[in-house]
């Protein structure tokens, strides 16, 4: 109990966030002198994630990655717990807190990148509709903008973007509903990782598939398979495995006083990539490896 | 079929013309094949609720169980490979034990029933994460179970079987509670269980056996949601779905005070709350208004039945009032004060 | 003179269909039944008297199923049994008329009779076969002579309508043994006459009966032998020969009642209330006009269902009126709550004790002190001491047989819980008082008690409507008797026109000549 | 403070001895601070819900409420630059009247509490999803209001100021519900309304200013939560917030029939469950368990509580039987005879 511990504490139960733990075991393998773990929020809201760190703190941890609920207006709360630890951001960055580094990659960045594959699949151009989980989120908002801006120009148009609350069963009624709602849809968007396999289980499921252009989002397994199948144009995805692991030794490493991986600016980013079906046997090979299985 | 029963058909009906006219779509077979096949998800889940309702008490658990249960069964046939002919029936008698539980707390430790499934919403959640390390419960891309898919996410003509399964289970729930001696014990129990007790009826039993069928239609239902989104969160899977059926239920006429209610009431109660959520899609309202526009309406049809019946018997009393005076007159007044001798 | 209940009255044919010996049960601070032994033959009627509290309704529950007894045996078709459960009581034949009515208001009338014992379709659902429950139903309402029909909601039926569902269902057991807890206390004259005979009925069909009531004549009439608790114990059995009103009171509290006290000759004060063209609920088509004044006790008498307990709601401020007017002091006024009614002196005593009289969970003292607690306060602010003392106060006054003012009001006999309702009015100055069926459930004892402080209240310049259905209290008590029949005042009776068929005459709307 | 409360408190000191022998950080003052911030927060919460449930009524729609007001209170301060000390008050008085219209339309209209505030739950979640357009309500980087976060968030003496208004209105509320008269004719209309009407209480006056005292309670509380995250997610700030305040009053010994309860057993309720989450949180265990732990506790508590009660009435009743058959043996037994004249 007297190593000391480094948490990375994330913004809600999801399996995204998987891959992290993945990573967060490898860096662990890697440093037997340090208590690593990953800690989910029993719910994604900031009072809930805010009172985990603190209890965090209390308990002893001598560094935090977070993927903070809110960073925009966390920004006490991130202080306060940056003031009594060395605190890292990932995922969404927080640049206004006295964090000392962020690793992850940029949302708006992974927006343009869905625009580029529309823009690839449909070069007539199209209408296209999206559906995520909680509109209002700061991932969901960035991607979303950095999708219209990447189709800005074109005749792509991204009429309307439907919430579900993180309720899959509402997900899949939506794309449903879409689908009779709006006939001339010729693509549709899953903007978080559980939307793009509910699209694809709903166009199967109303005999679409392949009719209309699939973006996804992150590497859900279905994702991965409609890719690989080719009804699915292609996959942005992140690499959340990257930046436990990299973002583990690197706090590590700052706790011993070496601070030559800290950029001038804190910012690590680690970018996002398109998976097409060329790639997607790699990736998924890479995955599988990156998990020990 | 009663008049309340009726008053919620026209309401539906009235709301269903008036989005038609609005987008003809929303009259499209598909259209109303899917959310015929979500009416028969959450109907499932509302007659389990209304059963326990009916005696007065309440299951707040019924998300959780549908996420608990869901990963259960996705797991049991798609990582442990075990046959879904008999992942199907563990996993219904598994919410049935659960039901049983509820039940025997209630029924023998005496606990209130809000209590025991307040509780039950938390544990249930709680195992449904731990069960999965707050991971995702999925089929593999590919994995395919013919038969199993059919009989939950099939289309028998265009008519999705989930809506089938609604219909019996409905026809036979509704002979159970109102017509046999079982439902009538149910009834009697929820206005008041001492008295019925004194009639030599097995409370405990016949409560207990309330929270069972519920436990099992839950457990039917977790695992046609399951099939429908074929992959479970664990963390928000189900969640407030306790809240849908007891919204449908009281719709349907039900009080929670036990008692008063009926099977025609619930379903309609399912069906209008799934008419307004397939209409907040079809007509482009903003989803963060999904609930409000429910809250909204749930809200308006019980002050609508409650002010009705207060109007009718006003109404009622002022026409007697009317009646009888007019009488009084023509056969003059009575006599107020009698000799004696 | 047969003066032990172990033997069984000389002449009764065969075998006690059921014996107690040494029955008693205890509850924390009372003990509610003391070794209790006695037989009870087939064929016979037996009737239960005692004081409030003595221990009748306790017996009863034991004989039901309900509670277990602490100890003793009990002795049923040659079994010996340390206690009954409801379903063997039923299933040999016990039948119950509870003393609180225990029906359900959400079904009708014929499945409230039957519940629990069904007519089955074949079929392993268990469905009622509903034709033939209906057919079963018919004959026993003819026989307690209800006017209602088997699909009739019970929730439209009054108390006393009720009261006839729960005979009807007792005799649908096919009994050896009815027990009657206090059948009468809600019926009026005719509906009691007919109740009468069906026990003399049952009787005859060889079937035993327990007839416990307060109302002694009628115990005189029917019983074939009487028995007598006091405080938990058998004080005593009276044979055939030896029932009288007078041997029964004097075992029941250990000494003779005093003569009853002449009503003092007075002139009546003014009109403290006037209610003119008043309808209501029940009735909105019947406007009621009478006049109550200062010092007198007005007795309201009426058949079942003649609308005396919607009147009185209204003139409580429970229910609206439908019209008309009510003057206090020649002052009208508007009556929309209790509140009102209570700011203007207006008191009542309910009908339905359990449910809107007392708080069966709340301590004596604070169900006393309930109505006047601003009073007792002092900037909204409860005193301990004084509410304990007002409650104590009250307590002695009224003869409240408890261990403190501080037991639960639910562990009272019922007589006693009457009692704290009447505290709870005592305590403030009351200007008119409405008692609704004061006595209902309450000895002979405490009702003398009643009427003397009902009296004691008139004398006091209170104006004083009594409802009730038990014609020997309208005769002895009031000074003036209205009776009401189909919602209206179908007749006011002065002193010197009382008489059983007067009042019996204008109940059921004869013009009396 | 009645036996159950001093179990209750055993159960917390035990549960805290345990936690600290095995982390003993748990015993630093900043932990406990942190710790008693949230139990200030949650308790006054809980105790707005303890009125409530007094009158055998319930609050459904707390969470939802605390999002809506939370979200209003920093949009009215950061956006639209209001003065908080107008802001507060506003609040307040919204806060109230919301619960006056809940308490209104359950005694004048006689709608079932749980249907009220259920509609509750879903329409302001619903509002204040839209009111931000389902954004995130925060204040900006930089903004600052002095004196409004010392008196929200600040700490006086290490002493959160959260808690310190917890202890006030604690003293406040228990005095009104435990020694006034409006407190009385709370539990009188809890244990029977019709009585208490009967009495002369204006039952339906009283039972709604428990709404506006729970709406009030609950709008301070918002904007506490609110000071305390500084950002709010409409669609999940304050979720389920409900639960934990009802559970908080039934592990306090609070029955939902109404009528039993008392202040100190809510804040015990209340301490208890705050201790487990941060028990969870420093022993490590799985977030995901957090749920089921505290699920479990409060299952467990109850179970006790009723066991307790049963095995103590049982004892009274067996003694009470033993002494009088002694007392019978000894005074030979009663005469069976009675002698006329
Ligand atoms: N559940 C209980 N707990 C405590 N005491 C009780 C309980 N039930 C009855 N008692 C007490 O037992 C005694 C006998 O009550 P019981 O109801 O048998 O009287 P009763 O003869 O039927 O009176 P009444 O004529 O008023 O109906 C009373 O003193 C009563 O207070
Ligand atoms: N809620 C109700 N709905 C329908 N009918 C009612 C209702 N309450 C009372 N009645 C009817 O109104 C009539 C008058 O009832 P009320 O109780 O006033 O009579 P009462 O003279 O006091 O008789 P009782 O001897 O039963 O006290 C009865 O026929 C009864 O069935
Ligand atoms: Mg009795
Ligand atoms: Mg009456």
């Amino acid at each position: 109990a007297d190593k000391p511990t480094l948490a990375f504490v994330v913004n809600g139960a999801s399996d995204f966030w998987k891959a992290a733990e993945a990573g967060v075991k490898k860096a662990q393998g890697e440093m037997p002198d340090y208590n690593m773990e990953l800690k989910y929020p029993e719910q994604a809201a900031v009072a809930i994630q805010q009172r985990l760190m603190e209890d965090l703190v209390s308990a002893g941890v001598k560094g935090i990655m977070v993927s903070a609920v809110d960073p925009k207006t966390q920004t006490d709360g991130l202080n306060k717990i940056g003031s009594q630890t060395a605190l890292f951001t990932t995922d969404s960055d927080a640049p206004k807190t006295n964090r000392v580094a962020y690793i992850g990659s940029s949302n708006v960045d992974a927006g343009k990148q869905a625009a580029e594959i529309a823009k690839k699949a449909m070069p007539e151009g199209g209408k296209c509709m999206g559906f995520v989980g909680l509109l209002g989120a700061d991932n969901a908002r960035e991607r979303i903008e950095g999708m219209k801006e990447g189709l800005k120009g074109t005749k792509i148009e991204l009429v309307d973007v439907r919430g579900d609350d993180i309720d899959q069963t509402r997900a899949k009624k939506n794309v449903e509903d879409a689908l009779v709602a709006s006939p001339d849809l010729t693509c549709m968007v899953g903007f978080y990782s559980y939307n793009t396999p509910r699209i694809y289980e709903a166009l199967r499921d109303a005999g679409k598939l392949g009719q209309i252009t699939v973006v996804g989002f992150d590497d859900d397994p279905i994702t991965l398979g409609g890719v690989k199948e080719g009804t699915i144009a292609a996959t942005v995805v992140q690499q959340p495995f990257e930046w436990a692991y990299q973002g583990m030794k690197l706090m590590a490493a700052y706790l011993k006083g070496d601070k030559s991986g800290i950029p001038a600016d804190g910012l690590i980013i680690i970018p996002t990539v398109i998976i097409g079906k060329d790639d997607v046997d790699k990736y998924a090979a890479n995955l599988k490896a990156m998990a020990g299985k | 079929m009663i008049k309340k029963d009726l008053g919620l058909l026209l309401l539906i009906v009235v709301v269903g013309i008036v989005v038609a006219i609005i987008n003809p779509r929303f009259l499209l077979p598909i259209n109303l094949a899917n959310t015929a096949n979500l009416i028969g998800l959450f109907g499932i889940l509302s007659i389990g609720q209304a059963y326990v309702i009916i005696t007065g008490g309440i299951e707040l658990s019924v998300g959780s169980l549908v996420a608990l249960l869901g990963v259960l069964f996705v797991d049991f046939i798609a990582v442990q490979d075990m046959p879904w002919m008999l992942a199907l029936p563990l996993i219904l008698v598994l919410g049935a034990a659960i039901g049983a539980i509820h039940g025997w707390l209630i029924t023998r430790l005496n606990l209130q029933p809000f209590v025991v499934t307040l509780c039950g919403l938390l544990i249930y959640r709680g195992a449904a994460r731990f069960y999965t390390a707050d991971g995702t419960a999925g089929f593999a891309f590919g994995q395919n179970f013919p038969d199993l898919e059919f009989i939950t996410a099939g289309r028998f003509y265009g008519v999705p079987n989930t809506f089938i399964a609604l219909v019996i289970i409905s026809v036979v729930m509704w002979v159970v509670l109102h017509r046999s001696v079982f439902g009538r014990y149910l009834y009697a129990i929820g206005k008041n269980e001492e008295a019925a007790r004194y009639s030599g009826i097995r409370t405990g039993r016949m409560v207990m056996s309330a929270y069972v069928i519920c436990g099992l239609l839950t457990a039917l239902a977790a695992i046609y949601f399951a099939m429908y989104t074929r992959s479970i969160s664990p963390a928000s899977h189900g969640q407030f779905y306790e809240l849908y059926a007891i919204a449908a239920a009281v719709l349907g006429g039900f009080s929670l005070r036990g008692g008063e209610g009926s099977i025609v009431g619930v379903v309609l109660g399912t069906v209008l709350l799934q008419e307004l959520q397939n209409l907040v899609n079809l007509l482009g309202i903003p989803s963060s208004l999904n609930f409000a526009v429910m809250g909204g309406v749930i809200l308006i049809g019980v002050l609508v039945d409650q002010q009705w019946n207060a109007i009718r018997a006003h109404r009622r009393l002022i026409s007697a009032a009317r009646q009888t005076e007019a009488r009084a007159s023509d056969e003059g007044k009575l006599p107020v004060i009698a000799n004696q001798d | 003179m047969n003066h032990s209940s172990d033997i069984p009255p000389p002449g009764a044919p065969g075998k006690p269909f059921l014996s107690l010996s040494g029955v008693g049960k205890t509850y924390p601070g009372v003990v509610a039944l003391e070794g209790l032994s006695m037989d009870i033959m087939p064929g016979e009627i037996i009737g239960l008297v005692g004081e409030n509290g003595a221990g009748k309704s306790t017996l009863m529950k034991i004989l039901g199923g309900v509670i277990a007894p602490d100890r003793g045996t009990i002795l049923l078709d040659g079994a010996e049994l340390r206690s009954l459960t409801v379903e063997s009581s039923i299933s040999s034949g016990i039948a119950f008329v509870h003393q609180e009515l225990n029906l359900f208001e959400n079904l009708d009338v014929a499945a409230n009779i039957f519940l629990g014992r069904e007519p089955l379709k074949a079929g392993p659902l268990k469905l009622v076969d509903r034709d033939r429950l209906r057919d079963m139903v018919k004959p026993l309402l003819k026989r307690v002579g209800a006017h209602f029909s088997a699909d009739t909601p019970v929730a439209s039926l009054s108390l006393a309508e009720q009261q006839m569902v729960e005979i009807a269902k007792a005799l649908s057991i096919n009994a050896r043994l009815v027990i009657f807890d206090e059948p009468t206390s809600s019926l009026p004259l005719a509906e009691t006459e007919r109740l009468l005979s069906i026990i003399k009925s049952l009787k005859a069909d060889g079937i035993s009966v327990i007839f416990i009531s307060h109302r002694l004549h009628e115990v005189e009439r029917v019983a074939d032998r009487v028995v007598v608790l006091r405080d938990g114990a058998l004080v005593g059995t009276l044979a055939k020969t030896d029932i009288g009103h007078d041997q029964m009171v004097k075992l029941m509290i250990g000494r003779m009642l005093a003569a009853r006290t002449a009503k003092p000759q007075r002139s009546p004060g003014s009109v403290a209330l006037k209610i003119s063209a008043v309808r209501t609920e029940a009735y909105p088509g019947r406007p009621v006009d009478l006049e109550i004044r200062y010092g007198e006790i007005l007795g309201l008498a009426g058949l079942v269902g003649s609308g005396r307990t919607e009147l009185a709601r209204v003139l409580f401020g429970i229910d609206r009126s439908y019209g008309g007017s009510i003057l206090q002091d020649g002052q009208k006024i508007a009556v929309r709550s209790a509140r009102d009614a209570v700011a203007r002196g207006i008191f009542l005593v309910p009908e339905d004790r359990k449910r809107n009289g007392i708080l069966l969970d709340f301590p004596i003292a604070q169900n006393i002190t309930l109505a006047d607690l601003p009073m007792l306060a002092s900037r909204f602010m409860l005193s301990a001491e004084r509410e304990t003392a007002a409650a104590e106060k009250q307590r002695v006054r009224l003869g409240i047989k408890a261990p403190s003012v501080s037991s639960r009001t639910g562990t009272l006999s019922g007589g006693n819980q009457q009692k704290v309702v009447l505290a709870k009015w005592l305590s403030k100055s009351p200007k008119v008082m409405i008692f609704d069926e004061p006595t209902r459930g309450i000895d002979i004892g405490a009702k003398n008690e009643i009427y003397g402080l009902m009296r004691a209240l008139a004398d006091a310049g209170v104006a004083i409507l009594m409802i009730s259905s038990d014609m020997e209290e309208v005769i002895g008590v009031s000074d003036r008797i209205a009776v009401m029949h189909e919602g209206q005042i179908a007749g006011i009776l002065d002193e010197d026109e009382f008489s059983q068929e007067s009042v019996l005459l204008l109940a059921v709307g004869k013009r009396v000549k």
